[in-house]
């Protein structure tokens, strides 16, 4: 420790632990297949193929699971394996025949097979009451509730189309969840609690103020220390302040909570990307399992499953049947917050005389 | 270590059920390190309390580096000692997440060593996670892993971790190689990526086609899609093959967003110049349709979270460049974006966030780039323009 | 009157081609009026030097009136003392602007004798407008208007001249009667159109259907637009006449916006519970298909020009409601409007602005009306929701 | 005049202008056809029939004009006559007979018959240097060379669909200009000239700063009276200074102009009410003809008559062939004008890989 570390190396080259089969095709891939749930077989150019058997995990991973896989992949794959985009395992092999004991093996182990094609992959998540300060509500927890109900829906491929659900703990939304099918974001509902005495030590009074949107806090004076006030009417709940300034605190057993969004999505296919709209402004914290919340994703995918196209992602779906009818099939009580007051409110509001009776 | 194992009913009842379960996870954790018991525990707490039980922030990290480990200490240290500090260090993945069992092995022994054994595989941007260990394991950590060649990832105000599809390696599509230059970029950007030197965080993702998977759109302030400018390659047998089995009209045709499709059965007609690019129809028959052959990327900007004027999705900058090592092209138009930016953007103001405010009109003639109608949904339809002195001087 | 004429070159150009001609038009009313021939000379002098040549406003009116009268001066009354003074009246026009031969005389009697013998039909908002005349002939023309039983409209901080479509009166499609309700609204509110107690003007518009040939959407306050609940009625025998004629495939189906409609070459089939009630099928087919039976008018509310946030078009704020006289529930709606928009406005700002200040949802609430979701397009994407305190009082 | 005239009388009521068919048949109209361009033809339930012949007017009319209409609708109509919503005039006759005679006579008269169906209809428009005080352009001048350009167009009905073509000589946009297929719009382009003696007579200071929506007015003392600065690269010249206070003028010889907006449209049909977008953003004011703007307008409708389909709006059709083909065809110059910079700016950033080629 004495002797200083050498710096900026940046991660090892990939080529390192790309398979053969992997080097030899790069960028000669001709088109894959999916036979079976969880299983991608990609051809190449050549013929050559690959198959890719994915995994389930929890993201949050024990290290002893880590070298589990690791011994996995050395059993069937040569020791070759990756992580997607979504936090799923994929095994790599040139092997048909490793298919079935891999997905065995797998299974065996606890984790699930799945998350291909017209499916609900994982849900992307951030850090909760595991790891971070801000959190309105706990992510791993939630994740694993309403996985839990769905995990038919990510062993199969029954849907009409991708199913993307994410999860955020605060309105920081760490993760793509903002364009997600549903996303499930944790919500603070009070106004901060300002911590007077650690104020003046901790933070400026003039950033804290610029740092909120809607200025809703004023410097003020308290005993005699610069400190700030909140104009309760005027806080959203968004939780800049506290980023900003650790004596503001948000965080409340009884208020905070989650909030459901509906219909974004993010690839280019057919429609544009697109961002995630408001469903349901607040389900309580219930922990360990959060029913309210698994009820409600589970209700919503249950109606698009029935109601949607081929190919038809829940926002596509909603286009489709316009949105009076998304309240109505779901049964989701539409309130004043779901009408947009923000900053371009105006846009959202139905400007035609268009409608269906 | 710590002996003290904790009562937990409620995470408990977090290992039943089909999925994957990160309780499961903390507890095999828990076997090998105290870490893992006190963050235990300390759940247990917030699942009985409905509250989380981490303190704001707290600054720590590497000689060298500013960023690359988020500071966390526990606000209930006396309940659980195990956890009073809990940093995560943000390790750099490899690109498009490809491992050996050899590479697994080694973090997997390193983390074991100086942390909690509980990783996330992986952060949402993109990161190999160490979650938890204490101030003085920091350095230890870091010099152990940079012996085996890996480092730290992005934090802060700093180029962050770039991440990218598995593109090339492993998918048909792939309009650039997305992984070699995700690499690149990472090497060439290593100052940026480790001493914060911005008005706020910059995020770089790479995906193949427009299918961008790794929804670089919604979260990288430089979102780099791959796509194609000829015609979308056809294989008529391979069509044919389809027809059996797939009902080519209500499936693809009908999809198509830009109606630019025939098919009366037998042919599939495609007017190239009205397709949009959007994928559609070549996911769907993957054996019988790919991209053109003269490919490249388009560059997207300015993605981002809500905080604080409201979430944003990349908007089109380039419609078009090749890319090809060594990516100077693009290098030019980043350093431009990064001069700019980090020149005159505010504290804590995203890229997107700044363009807006300054005017994209405005923001383009800095960067030095030509405004074309591809960059706009629609053009303005206010009336409230701000003409330059100047160019009005010019038209009279 | 006055002798001087004044040479026009520039505006003569504006005689030649086929439309007809404005400056036509004030040469003939020159025959009668030097207002005329001075305004043409003053316009001869705009064309030359490129500007204007009138003053800003100027506070002018009859007794017992806030509003009508549009005071006007000449910024070079030396030059062209014809109109040194040229003020217009608004006088409001009959609902959907019939007319008798007999009426138009009386108008032009007066405005022969007491003005500049130009007039404007209509104004953009709906009056008749008469172009020009002196303060002391204002109460004059004001008596002799009265004494043929014409009244002012609308102008300042007021309700402003209601205008509608011709609806029942000549057109098929109309929903409800627009005319009359033009006219009940107008009589019913005389006093709010002619003094101004607004914090800025309040415009009415009544469209018989969703065609919209009053602009209503683009240009009233509140928009009065007519639509049907039940199921488009269709006559077979009809359809398979156009069919005939028409390629009912191509120019009807395909343009429906919800693609609700089926036909197979012989039977025409409409999923009236899908049908967004836009008109295009039933614009192209008169003799086949009509507009349900169980009629009335959706209110959508908010439109205006872009001064000063951007314009606005009317968005949906009741869906569906009967319009028979005495129109209670309409007028209900109007008052409770009237009363917080009134009350909490500021000096300037038109109830669609005031409605996006204090948030749509606070308004309804206040107005006593639902949210439903017949009156978004989408619900919010941004997370900033202001939760009250009693609501959640209420939740635990 | 000593007798206090009465008051709140109203309009007259429309019943006593009808025609007897009209009130025969007032709300059991059938169905209408249009025979000819310019003629309506409405057939009762009943089976009775109306003709409206439509006739072209300058909207600004001479009492000697509106009593030759009187004279008309008396020779063909028993008297009765309207206006349009666009400043047409309406000859209603139930005599299919009289309808010839009646289009012969207007003609002879300099007036054009037609405006219905898929035709240009009228210009609707505004005062402009006729009689306003912030036009930054003329209206009836411009309107007239145009539609002299165009005028074969309104007596036709070959254009794809109806074309709304609207001017307004100022920002304040006296007529529906912003949902217009075409619209003409006078823009100035430099700061308000302030006259600093006649300001602090004639407005109060903070009213004035406060109506500016850049908030680029900002108060001063100059010779020690009150009175106000424009931070020039902050105004965009929307006028509003001006309507609140007379000392702030803005119109200007060489800077003062015309742009061109394209694609709005009102009615709900096929699809919703929209806004019309910028396509050019400044032409010279070029009296007494305007060229430039006459050949702009034309330029769009050849373009947009030649490449549209059947029915296709002008917004409707550059929404499928997409904005980059528009200003392709059209030749228009795109420039940084072009991309919105005022409040929901972003929103109109292509926020899609989804691209052309
Ligand atoms: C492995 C992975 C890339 C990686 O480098 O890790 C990947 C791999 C493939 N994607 Fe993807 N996508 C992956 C994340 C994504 C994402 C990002 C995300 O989910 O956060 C998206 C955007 C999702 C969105 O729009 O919200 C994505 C949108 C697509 C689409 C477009 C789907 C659509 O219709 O909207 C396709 C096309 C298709 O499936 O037909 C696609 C197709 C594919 C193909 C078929 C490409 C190929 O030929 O190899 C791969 C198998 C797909 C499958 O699972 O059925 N991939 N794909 C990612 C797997 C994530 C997972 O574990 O579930
Ligand atoms: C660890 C991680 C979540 C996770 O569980 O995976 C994370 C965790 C935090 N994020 Fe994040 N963000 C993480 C990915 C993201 C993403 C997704 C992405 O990068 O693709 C986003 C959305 C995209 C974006 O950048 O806008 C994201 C948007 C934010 C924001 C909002 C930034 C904004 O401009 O709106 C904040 C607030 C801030 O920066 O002050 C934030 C702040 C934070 C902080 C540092 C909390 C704070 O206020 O200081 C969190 C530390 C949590 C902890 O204690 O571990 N995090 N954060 C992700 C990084 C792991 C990695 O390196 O791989
Ligand atoms: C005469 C007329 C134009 C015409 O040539 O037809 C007109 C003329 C004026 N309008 Fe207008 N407006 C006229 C219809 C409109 C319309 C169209 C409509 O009513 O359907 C609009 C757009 C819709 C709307 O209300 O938003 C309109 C939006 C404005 C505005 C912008 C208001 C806003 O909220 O954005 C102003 C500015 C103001 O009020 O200060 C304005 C202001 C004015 C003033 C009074 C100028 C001023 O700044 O004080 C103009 C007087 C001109 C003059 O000297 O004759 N005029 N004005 C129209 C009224 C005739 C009539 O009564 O029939
Ligand atoms: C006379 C008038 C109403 C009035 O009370 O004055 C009227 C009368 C009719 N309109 Fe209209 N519209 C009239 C202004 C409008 C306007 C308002 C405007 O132009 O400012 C609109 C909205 C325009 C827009 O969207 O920008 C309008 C949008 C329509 C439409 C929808 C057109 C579309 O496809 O978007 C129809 C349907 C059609 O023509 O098939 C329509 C249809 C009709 C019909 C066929 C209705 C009927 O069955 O009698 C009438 C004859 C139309 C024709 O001229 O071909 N009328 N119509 C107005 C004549 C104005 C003129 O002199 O040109
Ligand atoms: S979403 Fe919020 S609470 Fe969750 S990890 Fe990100 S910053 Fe922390
Ligand atoms: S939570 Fe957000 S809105 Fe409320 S005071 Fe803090 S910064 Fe302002
Ligand atoms: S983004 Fe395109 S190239 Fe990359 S993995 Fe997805 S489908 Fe393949
Ligand atoms: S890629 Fe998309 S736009 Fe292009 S032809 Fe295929 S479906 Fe149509
Ligand atoms: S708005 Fe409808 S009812 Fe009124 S005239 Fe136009 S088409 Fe007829
Ligand atoms: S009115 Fe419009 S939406 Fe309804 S069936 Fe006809 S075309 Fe379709
Ligand atoms: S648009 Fe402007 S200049 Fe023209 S009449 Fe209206 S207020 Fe006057
Ligand atoms: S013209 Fe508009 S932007 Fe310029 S100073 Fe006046 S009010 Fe402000």
């Amino acid at each position: 420790m004495a002797e200083k570390t050498p710096t900026d190396i940046g991660p090892p080259h990939y080529e390192k632990f790309l398979p053969p089969v992997i080097k030899k095709n790069y960028g000669k891939w001709a088109y894959h297949e999916i036979p079976r749930p969880g299983v991608l077989k990609h051809t190449a150019e050549g013929g050559d193929v690959l198959w890719s058997v994915r995994m389930s995990t929890a993201r949050l991973i024990a290290t002893e699971t880590v070298r589990w896989i690791a011994d996995l992949a050395e059993k069937y794959c040569d020791g070759h394996v990756r992580w997607t985009s979504r936090n799923n395992v994929e095994f790599l092999t040139t092997e048909e025949k490793n298919v079935d004991p891999l997905i065995k093996d797998i299974q065996a182990g606890g984790y699930l097979v799945g998350g291909t094609g017209n499916s609900i992959s994982n849900i992307v998540h951030t850090q909760g009451w595991v790891h971070c300060h801000s959190p309105a509500t706990d992510a791993s927890a939630i994740v694993k509730a309403v996985l839990d109900e769905l995990a038919d829906e990510f062993t199969s491929m029954k849907l009409p189309a991708k199913m993307r659900i994410a999860l955020a703990c605060c309105l920081n939304m760490c993760g793509a969840v903002h364009c997600s099918d549903i996303a499930i974001l944790g919500i603070h509902r009070r106004v901060p609690e300002i911590n007077h005495s650690d104020l003046p030590k901790v933070c400026e009074v003039p950033n804290l103020a610029a740092s909120c949107p809607t200025a809703a806090i004023r410097p003020v004076k308290v005993d005699g220390k610069n400190s700030v006030e909140v104009l309760a009417e005027s806080c959203m709940f968004c939780g800049n302040c506290y980023t900003v300034c650790p004596a503001m605190t948000l965080n409340d057993p009884e208020m905070d909570g989650v909030c459901i969004w509906v219909g974004g999505k993010v690839s280019n296919a057919r429609s544009e990307p697109a961002f995630s709209k408001l469903a349901i402004p607040y389900l309580p914290n219930n922990p360990p399992r959060w029913p309210e919340v698994v009820e409600a994703v589970k209700n919503i995918v249950e109606v698009w499953k029935k109601d949607a196209r081929k190919y038809e992602r829940v926002g596509e779906w909603i286009n489709r049947i316009g949105w009076p009818r998304f309240f109505e099939k779901t049964g989701i009580e539409f309130t004043k917050y779901h009408i947009d007051d923000f900053r371009y409110a105006g846009l959202s509001f139905k400007r035609t005389a268009q409608q269906r009776f | 270590m710590a002996e003290k194992t904790y009562e937990t009913p409620l995470c408990d009842e977090l290992e039943k059920g089909p999925y994957p379960s990160f309780v499961t996870e903390i507890k095999k954790a828990a076997k090998k390190t105290s870490y893992a018991k006190g963050v235990l525990g300390l759940l247990e707490l917030s699942y009985k309390e409905k509250i989380g039980h981490w303190k704001h922030g707290g600054i720590v990290g590497v000689m060298g580096y500013g960023g690359g480990v988020i500071g966390r200490y526990s606000d209930c240290p006396e309940k659980f000692p195990e956890v009073e500090h809990f940093h995560t260090m943000r390790i750099n993945q490899p690109a498009g997440w490809f491992y050996t069992s050899e590479a697994l092995r080694d973090l997997c022994d390193i983390w074991d060593e100086h942390g909690s054994g509980i990783l996330n595989m992986h952060g949402s941007t993109g990161d190999i996670v160490f979650l938890g260990t204490k101030t003085a394991e920091l350095e230890p950590t870091f010099a152990d892993l940079v012996a085996k060649g890996w480092d730290l990832g992005g934090s802060g105000s700093d180029v962050r971790t770039p991440s990218c599809c598995c593109g090339m390696a492993r998918c048909e599509w792939a309009c650039y190689d997305t992984m070699q230059l995700c690499y690149d970029l990472t090497m060439h950007y290593q100052d940026e990526l480790h001493r914060p030197a911005f008005p706020y965080k910059f995020k770089f993702k790479m995906a193949g086609c427009p299918n961008d998977c790794v929804a670089s759109i919604a979260r990288a302030d430089l979102s780099i899609i791959g796509t194609w400018k000829d015609d979308i390659q056809m294989d008529e047998g391979a069509i044919a093959e389809y027809a059996k089995t797939l009902d080519i009209a209500a499936d693809v045709i009908s999809n198509c967003p830009t109606s630019c499709m025939e098919w009366d059965g037998k042919t599939l007609k495609i007017d190239n110049s009205n397709c949009s690019r959007c994928m559609h129809c070549i996911n769907v028959m993957p054996k019988a349709l790919k991209p053109g052959k003269e490919r490249g990327a388009a560059l997207l900007m300015g993605a981002k979270a809500p905080i604080v004027q409201g979430a944003q999705l990349s908007s089109m900058f380039v419609p078009f460049l090749e890319m090809k090592p060594p990516y100077e092209d693009l290098k030019d138009f980043i350093d431009a974006v990064f001069d700019v930016w980090g020149e005159e953007g505010k504290n804590r103001e995203r890229v997107g966030e700044f363009i807006q405010r300054v005017g994209m009109g405005n923001f383009l003639e800095v960067i030095g780039l030509e405004p074309i109608p591809e960059m706009i949904a629609y053009p303005r339809d206010n009336p409230y323009i701000f003409f330059e002195a100047d160019e009005e001087e010019e038209e009279e």
